[in-house]
């Protein structure tokens, strides 16, 4: 679904993405984790356009080269994000915060999916309160929802797990199973949390210090890798 | 001492000595060579000069609670002409009885419109030590009041910008009224001598050129003294996330009373030292465009630099000056058009442009905080 | 030496709120430069404006005039139109011995030996048109409204007391001042009319300023008070103001002037001729001040030939007693007080946005520096020439003012 | 790396870290108490008669379903909402609804945000600097020095939360988990009686949540902890007590075990769990 | 009174020949040369006794200041165009076009106002008999305070014999003026109750009359009246202050949406009201004749206009800013300066005449005490309907939706795939447009000229931020309570002051709400 290639990035004069080459395979989970401040959320988002990049190629879906293309073409194009620190609009009601999805659907549909609420009923009890008055988990909640509403082919979350209580993030672990079962969705993750990403993803990719340093299948995480790139 | 350590700053340094140098310059030019060298600077241009130098200390003084404190105070026009206004009663008492009436203590714009008697708020103006502590105590005063009303009030953002308009044209109508006691409209005019020297004679503008180069050094000074204190980095974090700061104990609507007082009072020294170089107060210093205008001055320098403040009103001014003497009809277009090039190409203003140190963004060598200076 | 030009400076703004007044003043001396020059120019030197824009910006004011006269040292200046711009002026023109021409009505209180009054005093326009009103529309009920400026304060106080001189008790005056650029006037005018309504004639002396007026005489229309009805009489309202009001609903609203565009002599068509061909366009108008330029400039001209140079010491001495035709068939001459004499017109609005005359001084009235109607200033005269030589001279003191003591004490 | 495990030495305290002498007085019993709580916001009750006790040093930590009411509360202990109903103590003499937030700042309650917010304009090291526990009134702070004494701090707190290479970075840039840890560090620096550390390990290692977890134990004795997180795995290691808030009062309180095991906290909170 | 003493001969020589005879065509010129003498009134009594039928066109254009006599033949015109060197006449009696005649050969026959009041006198009589029933009722209501002695009899008549109520009643109160002035009592019932002026000062007058009887009957009659004039009054006081509201929100709501919702502080606000205004100028230039026709089709037109100019300082600065929002003033600040003086040098420095649409003049009378400003209540509907069609644009459709997502998070809104550029450049000209429609407004109610924007941006400003920025709904209640609270101040602190007032009452006011009328509240707003 998403191949990247070469990729480097700099804030400025400093390089923090080097070189780097990142496969997401359709229909599976990628978990991408790494320590703090190795880049992951700028990975996010130079696929998402947010943040330029100095060169090397990110191919979608087999044609599409995204370098090229502007930041609103990623929803057009069926790419569902979720910003690491939800990133909501706080004085949009929370109906307004999902409606905002609905621009980029291609299919003229006026009304937020009834699954979005079905996954998170708060959402439809809060509907009308405004995005910045909810709880942090519930803000969180919010962004996957309004990722959901354009129905992504490709949904991108960085660490959306952080802040919402247990049996919701098992929830959203099991809804992202089931998309992808049932639509043949791709889900590029962005997870610090290892029972989370081992039970959830399909393969991972560590980095460090803006470079990719291992990927694989998920039952290949070793402890060795673990205590390598994952801890201090 | 707080006070003096921006002396030790390599910068501070580098401005004093460039307006220590260029003031010096002005004196020579205006001392040394006749009238009719081509490198005479006359009296004119020198109190032009001191106009702009006021002017300066005026968007210092500005930058200061914009640049530092994330007040952008629309009215800060306000205390620059209530420190004019004292300096102007002073200088209106010192006519004494050489007025067009001959009164000996009336100015004429209350003999002719029969008042018999001096209001109370005059008094003690004759006295010129009384007058210039007015001179910093009633923008002071002014700044106090609606300081601690608003800030105690957490009033902030655009609220408060407007708020500081609303504040400046409301004393633009005050002042425009005859019954205020301030010669309405035309305020001001027509001075004769401060301190006993008379304003017509080049001795006494160089002598205020001087001073109010002096009073900009000193006023450039006790800013940078500010900003580089802790209050200073307080004053930055109170910009940035007032309430924040407040949860690490400071009493953020303090600090803000604190600096914005002494920004008022900068100001209305700069007002004081500008009346009797331009020859008159009139309301029109209170008007809300006015007060835009120096926060454009302080915008195309570069805010937050203090220094690009005074580039800032020096460039515009002189390019104002220049402009409506050569292209009269058209000075207009260019003005306008400078403000629209600034912003869209030079993000930081003028200050943007001039070298500046580079700050390492990361510190892998094992350099430690100690010796982190502050 | 002689080849130079002589320069003269325009000091007018031309941009900010006054530039809707002024601009028109800085292109009338251009003009009257332009055929000065065509006719040869001045001692047979070349006549070269400099012109400045001070911007509507008091202190620029000063500022500028300093700039004409110690850096391009203009020989003489035409400028200013508020009073304030003047006052901010004055000290500069004093200081530098500069020749200053001031071509606006004005509230007089002010005689200085560089400045020279062409517009009237209030001597030559308020007193004369309030004689109107009461002698010839019987009117006994008076409101003075005004922009709360010197300029209607001043003439107001004036009126008030010449009012109550003649009998006018204080009941039948209502006195208004409003801001500049006042534009609601729904209430004053609704109180205006409610004072007009209690049975005695009434009408309104208008020294309302510039923006203030469109919206005023709107609101007047609208409420329906009719010239019939209170008629408005304004002191600040010429053929220029007009010409941004749909005049229509205003026929018969008077207002008080030395010069109308209107009035048929030949001058002024040649004059109006003259304008519209500098101007390039038919619809252009004329008013008051320029004639007063008009007036000024060849005053200056008279005296310069006078006194063969234009140095100012000269020029000065000359012009007192200079006399020049006007544009509505008199001779207008410079007093000793620096200060000209002028007939006074009463016109009415018509719909053309023109003035049509209904009353005009059998002669010319000469303008009064120093009010007789105000406390501190009906003993003092004005008599520029030696050996007086004083702006200011107390009569019953017997004693020059203020500034003289200056002078000397420099 | 020796000077990172000399402090995450459970039993050692370090000078900076000890609480300043604060006027709290908690001779008699808690250090914070709240009483009958009610806060609504439109209507809507997020806070209902809350009641909690912190004891002087205790460690304890508050989990609950989104939207529980655990940020208001914090959010009602240092001042920033004002409550309907109900009291506010800390310790026995202060009333800590009839003050401000500097006020409160000042009696010692240093808090962590959910969100992390830091002084993005300012450097890391600027950040704790301001942070320090000091005079904070305006003149001591305009003409205050910074001693050797104060950099010394500032750099074992930097040291601590790892930021040291950074220390000269502005705040803005740095990433997620950084401004978590700058953020801990500030509240560090405070030497607050009382800390309120709101999700203190979201997006973090778990590497990096075994050094919080450290951190936040070897604080509790001297100083009181309040901690809010939904990280069990986090909670279970750290935890001592634990209160469960849900729809604005508590629904259990006890040990980890008791409530973990409790099936109203299994059900509105816990799930089946990962 | 003079006025008197000439009506009366007219008006019975009117009532006689009331009778309906046919005038016969009279020596025009001679009467017309009459008009040049000294006794103009004998002369204009002599046209209005003559029965001419040409009388009415001379008297109008006599009024009108139109009626000049050529110096060279002596002929009597009208002058049909009076602007420029060369005047468009006709001939007065002949009534045939003369062309085009220079200026300075026309002879003025001069008016002035006394005469001009007889004329709209005679011709208001003459009104009594026309058609038109509320001509009749204007020309019946204006004979109150006229009658006198020798007019008793023929209003009586008149009275009598007039069909419409209300004409009957007015001249009834014409009479009963007459008589109170006269001492009778028993006239004081007709006028008790009457707001007409001079019914009023007649019984004003009266209730200072040595006469106990009457001057207890005419004070009891005031009273009454005094209760109803206050009411009035305060009705009018609070109409005067929802136009002036209006005026605040209709200059201001354009910037509740480029400064309130996308967060551009734009200083050029106010030349975009300017170039409306200028639009309907320039609408009534293209449409001479038709002021009513231009200034609808200015509507459109200076939305346009102005939406169009904001497009060009969207495409041009604002776009160049995103993210720095202070720096929109200064930018924008320039962009004003630029447009005063591109309208002074290519338009003009000078006001421009816009032109008010008979429809739009006058006022519509509640009351003898009470008349509404047509122009005014126009604004006031103009400035509801604008508001109400802005909220329905940012409520119902999806740019209200997208505007407000792109300014609280762009980089979020574009992932969304929402447009960002395309919603600035709408939003940025919807505000502008709006502008423009205040523009096309405030054409009728002050000055066109360069000055004009630089009036209202202070104040525009002002009601933004007191509304609360954000909130169309503020913006409409506070410019509508700061209009309101300025006219309730002004009558009794005057215009300066009310202001002064209002402007630290808004201070004070911000105090108690420091994010305005309709603040943001909780935690979102703090963010
Ligand atoms: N706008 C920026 N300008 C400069 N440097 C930046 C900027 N944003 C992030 N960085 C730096 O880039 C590095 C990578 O940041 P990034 O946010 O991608 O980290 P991350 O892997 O997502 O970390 P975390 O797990 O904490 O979220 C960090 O060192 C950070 O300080
Ligand atoms: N200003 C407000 N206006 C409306 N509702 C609010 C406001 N502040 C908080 N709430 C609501 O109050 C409830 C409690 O919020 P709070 O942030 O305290 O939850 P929390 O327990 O911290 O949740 P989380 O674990 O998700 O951070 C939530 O439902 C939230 O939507
Ligand atoms: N002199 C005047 N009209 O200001
Ligand atoms: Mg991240
Ligand atoms: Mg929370």
């Amino acid at each position: 679904m998403l191949s990247i290639n070469g990729l480097n990035q700099y804030y400025g004069e400093s390089h923090t993405l080097w070189d780097l080459d990142l496969d997401v395979p359709t229909g599976q989970c990628t978990c991408v984790m790494g320590r703090n401040g190795v880049g992951k959320t700028t990975l996010m988002k130079c696929v998402m356009g947010e943040e330029a990049i100095a060169n090397g190629q990110m191919r979608y879906a087999d044609d599409v080269e995204l370098a090229k293309r502007p930041l609103e073409d990623r929803a057009r194009l069926g790419i569902g994000y979720v910003p690491q620190g939800r990133q909501i609009f706080p004085l949009l009601t929370v109906e307004e915060n999902l409606k905002t999805g609905l621009a980029a659907r291609g299919d003229g549909v006026r009304r937020i999916p009834q699954r979005v609420y079905d996954l998170f009923p708060v959402l439809d009890e809060m509907k009308h309160r405004r995005g910045g008055d909810l709880s942090g988990g519930q803000q969180q909640q919010l962004a996957i929802g309004r990722a959901l509403v354009i129905e992504p082919r490709l949904l991108i979350l960085d660490e959306p797990g952080e802040g919402i209580q247990p049996n919701i993030v098992a929830e959203i672990g099991e809804v992202i199973r089931r998309l992808i079962a049932e639509d043949g969705l791709t889900v590029l993750l962005v997870e610090q949390k290892l029972p989370f990403a081992r039970r959830f993803a399909d393969r991972f990719a560590i980095m460090d210090r803006g470079r990719r340093v291992a990927q694989g299948g998920i039952d290949e995480l070793s402890d060795e890798l673990i205590k390598q790139y994952l801890t201090v | 001492m707080w006070l003096t350590r921006p002396l030790t700053e390599g910068s501070t340094r580098l401005f004093l000595g460039l307006l220590a140098a260029a003031m010096t310059a002005v004196v020579l030019m205006h001392l040394v060579f006749p009238e009719g060298h081509a490198l005479h600077m006359s009296i004119y241009t020198v109190t032009l000069m001191g106009k702009y130098l006021c002017y300066a200390l005026l968007a210092v003084a500005v930058d200061l609670v914009w640049g530092y404190l994330g007040i952008l105070s629309l009215g800060h026009g306000a205390f620059f002409a209530v420190g004019g206004y004292a300096m102007g009663m002073y200088l209106m008492r010192q006519i004494g009885t050489r007025g067009e009436y001959g009164h000996p203590v009336l100015p004429d714009f209350m003999v002719f419109l029969n008042w018999d008697q001096l209001p109370w708020y005059w008094h003690g103006f004759d006295m010129a030590w009384f007058a210039f502590l007015m001179v910093l105590l009633a923008p002071a005063a002014l700044a106090f009041v609606f300081g601690y009303l608003a800030f105690r009030s957490r009033v902030t953002g655009v609220y408060l910008s407007i708020m500081t308009q609303a504040l400046t044209f409301a004393l633009m109508l005050a002042f425009y009224r005859n019954e205020m006691g301030f010669g309405g409209n035309n305020g001001f005019t027509d001075f004769k001598d401060l301190l006993g020297f008379s304003l017509s004679t080049d001795g006494t503008r160089l002598g205020l050129f001087i001073a109010t180069g002096v009073a900009l050094a000193i006023g450039y000074v006790l800013c940078r003294a500010i900003v580089t204190s802790k209050l200073g980095r307080v004053s930055v974090a109170c910009r940035d996330a007032e309430a924040r700061t407040r949860f690490l104990g400071y009493r953020v609507e303090r600090v803000q009373l604190f600096i914005f007082v002494v920004s008022a009072m900068l100001a209305g020294v700069a007002g004081a030292l500008y009346v009797p170089q331009a020859g008159i107060i009139n309301p029109n210093q209170f008007s809300p465009i006015f007060s835009i205008e120096i926060v454009l001055w302080v915008a195309l320098g570069g805010r937050a630099t203090l220094y690009g403040a005074v580039i800032g009103a020096l460039v515009v001014n002189y390019a104002k000056s220049v402009f409506t003497g050569i292209i009269p009809e058209a000075w207009l277009f260019a003005l306008g058009g400078l403000f629209v090039f600034v912003t869209v190409f030079l993000p930081k203003g003028i200050a943007g442009l001039l070298p500046k140190k580079k700050r390492p963004d990361d510190d892998d060598s094992d350099t430690t905080a100690q010796e982190a200076t502050a | 030496q002689d080849e130079d030009p002589i320069k003269v400076g325009i000091l007018h703004s031309l941009s900010g709120t006054m530039a809707i007044s002024e601009s028109t003043l800085k292109d009338t001396v251009m003009m009257l430069i332009e055929e000065q020059n065509e006719k040869g120019g001045l001692l047979g030197r070349d006549i070269e404006p400099v012109v400045v824009d001070p911007a509507s910006d008091w202190p620029l004011f000063a500022e500028k005039a300093r700039e004409l006269l110690a850096e391009e040292e203009v020989d003489v200046i035409f400028g200013s139109w508020t009073s304030v711009s003047r006052k901010s002026v004055l000290p500069v023109v004093e200081e530098l011995n500069g020749l200053m021409f001031y071509p606006v009505q004005y509230e007089g209180e002010e005689s200085s030996e560089n400045i020279f009054y062409t517009g009237a005093a209030p001597n030559q326009q308020a007193i004369p048109a309030v004689n109107y009103l009461k002698d010839e529309l019987g009117v006994e009920r008076w409101v003075l409204a005004g922009t709360d400026y010197v300029y209607p304060r001043t003439t107001n106080k004036i009126l008030e007391t010449y009012l109550n001189d003649h009998g006018v008790s204080d009941d039948d005056i209502m006195i208004n001042y409003t801001p500049f650029g006042h534009s609601n006037w729904q209430s004053i005018v609704s109180d205006i009319k409610e004072f007009g309504n209690q049975g005695k004639k009434t009408a309104v002396v208008s020294t309302i300023n510039g923006d203030a007026n469109v919206p005023f005489y709107q609101e007047l229309a609208n409420q329906g008070i009719e010239a019939t009805d209170i008629p408005v009489i304004a002191f600040s309202v010429g053929e220029q103001e007009l010409s941004g009001i749909d005049t229509g609903p205003l026929v018969g609203h008077l207002a008080a002037w030395n010069y109308f565009m209107s009035v048929p002599t030949d001058a002024n068509y040649d004059f109006i001729d003259q304008w519209i061909e500098y101007n390039d366009d038919d619809t252009v108008v004329t008013n008051d001040p320029m004639e007063a330029h008009y007036i000024g400039f060849n005053m200056w001209t008279q005296a310069v030939e006078k006194a063969g140079t234009t140095e100012v010491e000269a020029v000065k001495d000359a012009i007192i007693g200079v006399s020049v035709p006007n544009l509505t068939g008199g001779i207008a001459t410079m007093m000793p007080n620096h200060h000209t004499t002028k007939p006074v017109l009463i016109g009415e609005i018509q719909d053309n946005g023109q003035f049509a005359t209904v009353s005009r001084t059998p002669g010319a009235v000469a303008g009064d520096a120093w009010s007789d109607y105000l406390e501190g200033s009906r003993d003092l005269i004005s008599d520029w020439r030696a050996p007086m030589k004083c702006g200011n001279y107390n009569v019953v003191k017997g004693e020059c003012g203020g500034q003289q003591e200056a002078a000397e004490a420099e | 790396m020796s000077i990172f495990t000399e402090f995450t030495e459970r039993d050692r305290v370090f000078d900076f870290l000890a609480p300043t002498a604060s006027p709290v007085d908690v001779r008699h019993g808690p250090i914070l108490y709240l009483e009958d709580v009610t806060v609504s916001f439109d209507g809507f009750r997020a806070i209902d008669d809350l009641n909690l006790t912190i004891d002087d040093g205790e460690l304890r930590c508050i989990i609950g379903p989104n939207g529980a009411g655990k940020t208001t509360m914090m959010d009602i202990i240092t001042g920033k909402t004002r409550p309907d109903t109900g009291s506010v103590w800390f310790g026995s003499r202060h009333n800590l609804l009839r003050m401000s937030e500097p006020d409160i700042a000042s009696l010692g309650i240093g808090r962590k945000f959910q969100k992390p917010t830091v002084f993005e304009a300012l450097s890391v090291f600027e950040n704790l600097e301001l942070a320090m526990a000091a005079d904070k009134r305006v003149f001591p702070t305009l003409t205050a020095r910074l001693t050797g004494e104060h950099r010394d701090r500032i750099g074992e707190v930097l040291e601590m939360t790892g930021l040291k290479n950074l220390w000269r970075r502005e705040a803005g840039v740095l990433s997620h988990g950084q401004k978590q840890w700058l953020e801990i560090g500030m509240l560090l620096m405070q030497r607050p009686r009382l800390l309120l550390v709101d999700e203190p390990v979201a997006g973090m290692t778990e590497q990096e949540m075994e050094h919080t977890a450290e951190l936040l134990t070897g604080l509790a004795g001297q100083q009181s902890v309040v901690v809010v997180e939904h990280d069990m795995g986090f909670v279970r290691s750290i935890a001592r007590t634990v209160t469960v808030l849900h729809q604005g009062s508590v629904l259990a309180e006890g040990s980890m075990d008791a409530v973990s095991n409790d099936p109203k906290v299994v059900e509105v909170y816990l799930g089946e769990g990962i | 009174m003079s006025i008197r003493r000439w009506l009366t001969p007219v008006l019975l020589a009117w009532l006689t020949a009331w009778t309906g005879l046919a005038a016969a065509e009279t020596d025009g010129q001679a009467l017309l040369n009459n008009l040049t003498e000294r006794d103009k009134a004998a002369a204009v009594t002599a046209i209005a006794e003559s029965g001419d039928p040409r009388a009415r066109r001379w008297l109008e254009a006599f009024a009108d200041n139109k009626l000049s006599r050529m110096k060279d033949s002596g002929q009597f015109v009208v002058v049909l165009e009076n602007r420029g060197r060369d005047w468009t006449v006709e001939g007065a009696l002949t009534g045939e076009a003369i062309g085009e005649v220079s200026r300075r050969n026309l002879d003025r026959v001069r008016i002035n106002n006394a005469m001009r009041s007889q004329i709209a006198n005679t011709l208001a009589l003459l009104d009594l008999t026309v058609d038109d029933i509320d001509q009749r009722r204007q020309a019946a209501g204006d004979l109150r305070g006229q009658v006198d002695e020798d007019l008793v009899g023929p209003v009586e008549t008149l009275m009598n014999q007039a069909s419409d109520e209300d004409v009957r009643e007015k001249l009834a109160q014409a009479l009963a003026i007459y008589r109170v002035e006269q001492g009778d009592v028993s006239a004081v019932s007709v006028l008790s109750g009457s707001l007409n002026s001079d019914a009023r000062s007649a019984l004003n007058g009266a209730a200072g009359s040595d006469d106990p009887a009457m001057a207890a009957a005419a004070q009891e009659a005031m009273a009454s009246i005094e209760q109803k004039l206050k009411l009035n009054k305060a009705a009018e006081t609070l109409y005067f202050g929802l136009s002036l509201g209006s005026v605040l929100v209709l200059a201001a709501i354009g910037l509740a949406i480029t400064f309130g919702v996308m967060g551009v502080i734009n200083m050029a606000h106010g030349e975009l009201i300017m170039l409306g205004a200028y639009t309907s100028w320039g609408m009534q230039q293209l449409l001479p004749g038709q002021p009513g026709l231009a200034l609808i089709l200015a509507i459109p037109a200076g939305f346009l206009v102005s939406a169009f100019a904001g497009i060009i300082i969207e495409r041009s600065v604002i776009q160049f800013l995103k993210g720095r929002p202070l720096e929109t003033l200064l930018a924008t600040f320039g962009v004003s300066l630029i447009l005063q003086q591109l309208v002074r040098t290519v338009i003009s420095p000078l006001n421009r005449t816009v032109v008010t649409p008979e429809w739009m003049s006058g006022s519509i009378m509640i009351n003898e005490a009470l008349s509404l400003t047509l122009n005014r209540l126009y604004i006031i509907g103009f400035a509801l309907v604008v508001f109400a069609g802005l909220m329905l644009v940012m409520r119902r459709t999806r740019l209200g939706l997208d505007v407000r997502a792109v300014t609280q998070n762009r980089a979020m809104a574009r992932s969304m795939g929402i447009r960002a550029t395309r919603v600035d450049i709408m939003t940025f000209a919807l505000g502008s447009g709006v502008a423009g429609l205040a523009g096309v407004a405030l054409s009728q109610i002050t000055n066109v000229g360069p000055n004009l924007g630089q009036n209202y941006i202070v104040d525009s400003f002002m009601v933004v931020v007191f509304g609360g920025v954000g909130n169309l709904w503020g913006t409409l209640v506070a410019g509508l309570s700061l209009g309101t609270i300025n006219q309730l101040l002004e009558p009794w602190a005057g215009a300066v002051l009310a202001k002064v007032v209002v402007l630290v009452f808004i201070i004070l006011f911000i105090q108690k709400r420091p994010r305005g009328l309709f603040p943001q509240k909780g935690r979102a707003a703090e963010g």
